[in-house]
């Protein structure tokens, strides 16, 4: 009876470990995410690849355990069943120890990638520059510090942390530059803000995720509210800012 | 208790709506629902525009309105009372009193409506939530008087007695509810910004 | 028949009588909001007083004897019947239906999005589509299994006759029509496209349909707040004598903690809704920036209930699929008390967590910490109900027919639903992931996952109690892995769209995301093929399929000691509760009495202790 | 109301309770009025009334107590 009860902890701690080994290799291995063009997205992929690297044992064990109790504890019925498995009813030490484990994995991605993430994505609040957005269905107005504006086109420049003043005319829609892997909403009556430091010089035509998009539903055009985001080296922002608002 | 009105129950399933223990519960737990809907709009009001009031309020009126519902509660508590102990002209005299009291209510509310019109109406921030609650509250006052009609109705007709006076009791309690609900929306439109 | 003729009759009249006097009082036109709202109203009253209140409480009300409806027969499912069994199979009926209408959008939907670029449906009509998909299948998922299960187990459970209002609760299915016609009604209107979420502005400003949406919605909130609170009062006056709360089967007590939630929280929705209704037809400006009121102030109100009503799906599924666990692997609920200290947990946190919907949508910053570490704090008593499950099976003697399969399933499926919500908890990942497809991946996880397969993990289960007849296993088992492959297939690859790029509720999406969309429409379909199985199944095991007998499954609990179908008032005798439902493999233990009848059921688990030192056997 | 006596003294006990409890009520509101249009920001000021008036409502009137004994009893 021993050896029975210890297999099926074998039977279990192999396929934990098969499947946690296949997981890693499936999810760590296999790029998943694209590719990485601001400061804040680095941020937010490490804290996506810890959860994964977390939440991969626990996937694993659970699928263990379903798979070793369709193979081992199966019976065949034929009209009505007549055996019982055994009375346990609770164990108070197993159950405990599970609440404290869960508690304390809970705890701890609270904390990290929780807090510790957050205070890094938001970190100081100064910007090199700030860029006004207007949200009004479907389009996207921006206006630059000097004055200088464009229309459904978005100009930054890399290593500068810039912060963005967003607000709608008309609905809530929301701004995200898949690229940069951050989000904030445009309401109106309100101006929300969000702080990005876009890394490496590119546009919309090098990755389609170098794009503002609308996120949150607004109606026909919803779909297509987005604008190609380019990325310049510093020199060339200042000189292409410069030209627009004295062309302007 | 629940199977002391089996035998009931078990032989006239939609008749058995003499559940004491049930009816009492099922009505705390409606009106606890009906809480939650209440501080919903209330904090809507908090949400939206904080404390501020505007300066025409009519507060003469709201005090008036209050002590109007404050007076139909104890008269409400009075019949409830009195079906209780099986006197049936006070029932009588006191339902009659709280439904005219509501009604009195109800126009206060209409005139009070009027002013609001033009002080400050639904398309400012604070007309909205004042309409919002107001008529929130005076709807309930309204289904409170029909059902307190409809009881008094049976009442006269002889339906109840201090042994079975469940819908009396239960017209009540949701009628002091409603003033209940009053306490907390006074203060929020009325008071609560200062003078 | 003859009321519901009736019902449809007053409702038709009644709309026309509101309609007609606010536009006489009104002026302007017939097909204006106001007049909308009013008929509507007026045509809700016509239509419950046809149904079958002006029979009885309206009657009474005028102190004239109360008429009951004597119908018999098939004939009682289509009338006001206060039986519980019989609302419950309407309940069943009507929300397999809606599940397959909205399963013909979410069709519509991956045929739409199998390409890029305009497909069968404009922008327009695809907003259209998926808003009504979404609110259909969020009807299903938080009425379908407490208005069956929850309708007609409850009361057998407990051991008593019906719920504690059957007259409220017959009025409670009978809301539900009206919501149907309502929510289809809409396209007349000009239809609705804010998605089920119906954020205002635009649920402001859009066209007249989102009137008809509100209406319906609200009325839909009336009927599980009613449903709640009768469900509530059930277990906790009506419970056989010596059923404590600690020897009530495992559902009710989910069914209880789902209707706590459902009971209260649903007033904020209505409040939300209502607030939106004022701003369209009477002028308002809540939600209006321009004029001081606050688009956030919708969100608040409306994740106050929406989130909690997450629990409203799954709660009721955590427990049919915990009943069908312990009964099928013949093994005593594990941990029983834990899970039901974890039930309630569960509904306490869930109306402390809304704002996690919130991170990205300007609300204050300081409310982020506090909304992750709540959200955070649920997955514990969650981790219980998985415990509960898997050391159930752990050891037992598992009978592997469909339920089962069905449930173990269940346990996967919500568990990817489970992970990938720490995901969208977590503020940081939630910035990149909100509105993205790993989103809408992520609740077809935890709502399709956990609450759909629960609820065929119920109706496989209960299918021999309610009608008396067998299904056929074998087709049982097949329809499992089809669904199940279908599934994962369909929205494994939507994490991937969402973390590259593909924001949710688009028709149309960047070229270099095609592939992945296209496989995901083509499993879709194999997904959906799977429900032909599926009525196939059930319709021709109710037609001819073999007898079941009382009690198939040899399961402990009071509903499978009474006749398939069960008698009209559920017991021929007073059930008498002596043990623990879950009495598995304890010899001569009883879970109840009747009398008159010899003792059935198990279990009296009196040495509930014997687990302590492990699973010794 | 569970005491379902059909005497009158009984009723008249009763019946001054409410009395009372609704001159408490009256007073209260009148005071609430009074703090609210004298002190300048008076919202914490008038949630003791709120809860006070509440309370003598819950209790006295809608008889909260009731609450005590719904449960079946067979627990």
């Amino acid at each position: 009876m021993d050896q029975d009860r210890r297999n099926d902890w074998i039977w279990f701690g192999s396929l934990w470990a098969i499947f946690s080994a296949i997981g890693f290799y499936l999810v760590l291995g296999i790029d998943l995410l694209p590719a990485q063009w601001a400061h804040e997205a680095e941020i937010v992929d490490d804290a996506y690849i810890l959860l994964m690297g977390l939440s991969i044992p626990i996937f694993a064990g659970v699928a263990a355990a379903l798979l070793t109790s369709l193979l081992r504890f199966r019976v065949q019925v034929d009209d009505i069943p007549t055996e019982d498995g055994p009375p346990v009813h609770n164990n108070r030490n197993f159950v405990r120890l599970w609440v404290a484990s869960t508690l304390i994995l809970a705890l701890m991605i609270t904390v990290n990638p929780g807090f510790i993430g957050i205070a890094e994505l938001r970190g100081e609040p100064s910007a090199d520059i700030v860029v006004e957005v207007q949200a009004q269905r479907w389009s996207w107005k921006v206006n630059y510090e000097n004055g200088a504006e464009t229309f459904n086109q978005l100009y930054l420049p890399a290593d500068r942390r810039v912060r963005f003043d967003i607000t709608s005319l008309d609905l809530v829609h929301s701004f995200w530059i898949p690229g940069f892997r951050v989000k904030i909403d445009a309401v109106p009556g309100r101006v929300t803000y969000l702080y990005v430091t876009p890394e490496g010089v590119g546009s919309f035509e090098d990755d389609f995720n170098l794009r503002v998009q609308c996120a949150e539903i607004c109606g026909l055009g919803h779909a297509q509210m987005a604008m190609p985001v380019t990325v310049l080296s510093p020199a060339d922002f200042d000189a292409w800012v410069t030209d627009l608002a004295e062309g302007a | 208790m629940a199977m002391t009105t089996t035998p009931e129950a078990v032989h006239s399933r939609a008749e058995a709506t003499y559940r004491p223990a049930a009816n009492r519960l099922g009505l705390w737990l409606f009106l606890a629902s009906e809480t939650f809907l209440f501080s919903a709009f209330i904090s809507s009001r908090f949400v939206v525009s904080g404390t501020d009031q505007p300066e025409h309020l009519n507060q003469g009126l709201a005090l008036l309105l209050t002590l109007l519902l404050l007076w139909s509660s104890i008269s409400a508590f009075r019949a409830e009372a009195a079906m209780a102990h099986d006197n049936r002209r006070l029932f009588h005299r006191e339902m009659l009193t709280t439904i005219v009291l509501g009604a009195l209510f109800l126009v206060g509310v209409g005139v009070e409506f009027n002013e609001a019109l033009t002080d400050f109406p639904a398309n400012t921030i604070y007309g909205s939530s004042f309409f919002m609650l107001i008529g929130l509250h005076a709807f309930h006052v309204l289904t409170g008087i029909l059902a307190l009609g409809v009881v008094w109705n049976l009442g006269r007709l002889g339906h109840y007695g201090s042994d079975n006076h469940w819908p009396v009791e239960g017209v009540v309690k949701y009628w002091h509810f409603v003033d209940l609900m009053w306490v907390a929306i006074y203060p929020t439109l009325y008071l609560f910004g200062g003078s | 028949m003859r009321q519901l003729l009736r019902a449809v009759i007053f409702g038709i009249l009644g709309y026309l009588i509101g309609a007609t006097l606010t536009w006489l009082v009104r002026g302007g036109s017939l097909g204006d909001e106001v007049c909308v709202v009013f008929g509507y109203v007026v045509g809700l009253v016509g239509w419950l007083f046809g149904i079958g209140m002006g029979d009885t409480w309206v009657r009474e009300w005028f102190g004239l004897p109360a008429r009951e409806s004597d119908v018999t027969g098939w004939k009682r499912y289509l009338g006001f019947s206060t039986d519980h069994k019989v609302i419950g199979v309407q309940y069943l009926a009507t929300f397999i239906v809606v599940l397959l209408l909205g399963g013909v959008a979410a069709m519509i939907i991956r045929f739409e999005l199998a390409q890029a670029g305009e497909g069968i449906l404009n922008a327009d009509r695809y907003n259209q589509v998926m808003s009504m998909h979404g609110i259909l299948m969020v009807a299903v998922a938080v009425a379908a299994i407490l208005g069956s299960f929850g309708n007609y187990l409850v009361p057998i459970m407990i051991g008593a006759d019906d719920m504690a209002f059957p007259r409220l609760n017959a009025v409670t299915f009978w809301l539900i029509p009206p919501v149907a016609i309502g929510l289809l009604a809409a396209p007349t209107l000009g239809s609705f496209d804010a998605g089920w979420t119906a954020y205002p502005p635009l649920s402001v400003v859009n066209n007249g349909g989102q009137i008809l949406f509100v209406l319906a919605v609200t009325t839909f909130g009336l009927s599980s707040i009613l449903g709640g609170l009768n469900v509530i009062t059930t277990i906790v006056t009506m419970r056989a004598p010596g059923m404590t709360w600690g020897r009530l089967p495992i559902f009710v007590w989910a069914a209880f903690a789902a209707s706590m939630i459902s009971l209260l929280t649903t007033q904020f929705f209505a409040a939300s809704l209502v607030l939106i209704a004022m701003d369209r037809v009477a002028g308002t400006v809540f939600f209006d920036g321009g004029a001081g009121g606050d688009p956030l102030l919708y969100q608040h109100l409306f994740w106050f209930y929406s989130h909690p009503a997450v629990y409203v799906m799954v709660l009721p599924g955590f427990g049919l699929v915990l009943e069908t666990i312990t009964h099928m692997s013949r093994k005593p609920l594990f941990a029983y008390k834990a899970v039901v200290v974890s039930l309630l947990t569960i509904a306490g946190l869930s109306v402390i967590v809304w704002a996690h919907h919130m991170f990205t949508s300007g609300m204050a910053e300081y409310l982020h910490g506090p909304f992750m570490f709540a959200t955070e704090m649920i997955s514990v008593p969650t981790g219980v109900i998985f415990l509960s499950a898997m050391a159930t099976l752990w050891r037992g003697k598992l009978w592997m027919k469909t339920p089962l399969f069905f449930a173990m399933i269940w346990i996967f499926q919500f568990l990817m639903g489970g992970v990938t919500g720490i995901f969208l908890a977590d503020v940081v990942t939630d910035v990149s992931l909100h509105d993205s497809y790993f989103v809408v991946a992520h609740f077809h996880y935890t709502i399709m996952g956990g609450m759909i397969f629960a609820f065929l993990t119920g109706i496989f289960f209960w299918f021999p109690k309610i009608t008396g007849r067998m299904i056929n296993d074998r087709l049982g088992i097949i329809f499992a892995l089809w669904l199940t492959i279908g599934f994962q297939l369909t929205f494994l690859p939507q994490f991937w769209l969402g973390t590259n790029g593909m924001n949710r509720r688009i028709a149309d999406y960047p070229d270099q995301l095609e592939g992945a969309n296209l496989f995901s429409s083509i499993s879709a379909f194999f997904l959906g093929g799977s429900f032909l199985l599926l009525i196939y199944i059930l319709l021709s095991a109710a037609r001819r399929g073999p007898k079941a007998g009382d009690n198939p499954w040899n399961a402990s609990t009071l509903e499978w000691q009474v006749s398939s179908p069960p008698p009209e008032h559920n017991f021929s005798g007073q059930p008498t509760v002596v043990g623990h439902p879950y009495g598995y493999g304890t010899a001569d233990s009883r879970h109840a009495e009747f009398a008159g009848m010899t003792a059935v059921g198990l279990a009296e688990p009196e040495q509930a202790g014997t687990g302590e030192g492990g699973d010794n056997e | 109301m569970s005491d379902n006596s059909h005497d009158t003294a009984g009723l008249m006990t009763v019946i001054q309770r409410g009395w009372f409890t609704a001159g408490a009520l009256a007073v209260l509101t009148l005071v609430e009025y009074v703090v609210a249009t004298t002190v300048d920001a008076p919202t914490l000021w008038l949630l003791p009334f709120i809860v006070a008036k509440g309370g003598l409502i819950l209790e006295v009137f809608m008889h909260s107590s009731d609450l005590k004994t719904l449960d079946g009893g067979n627990a």
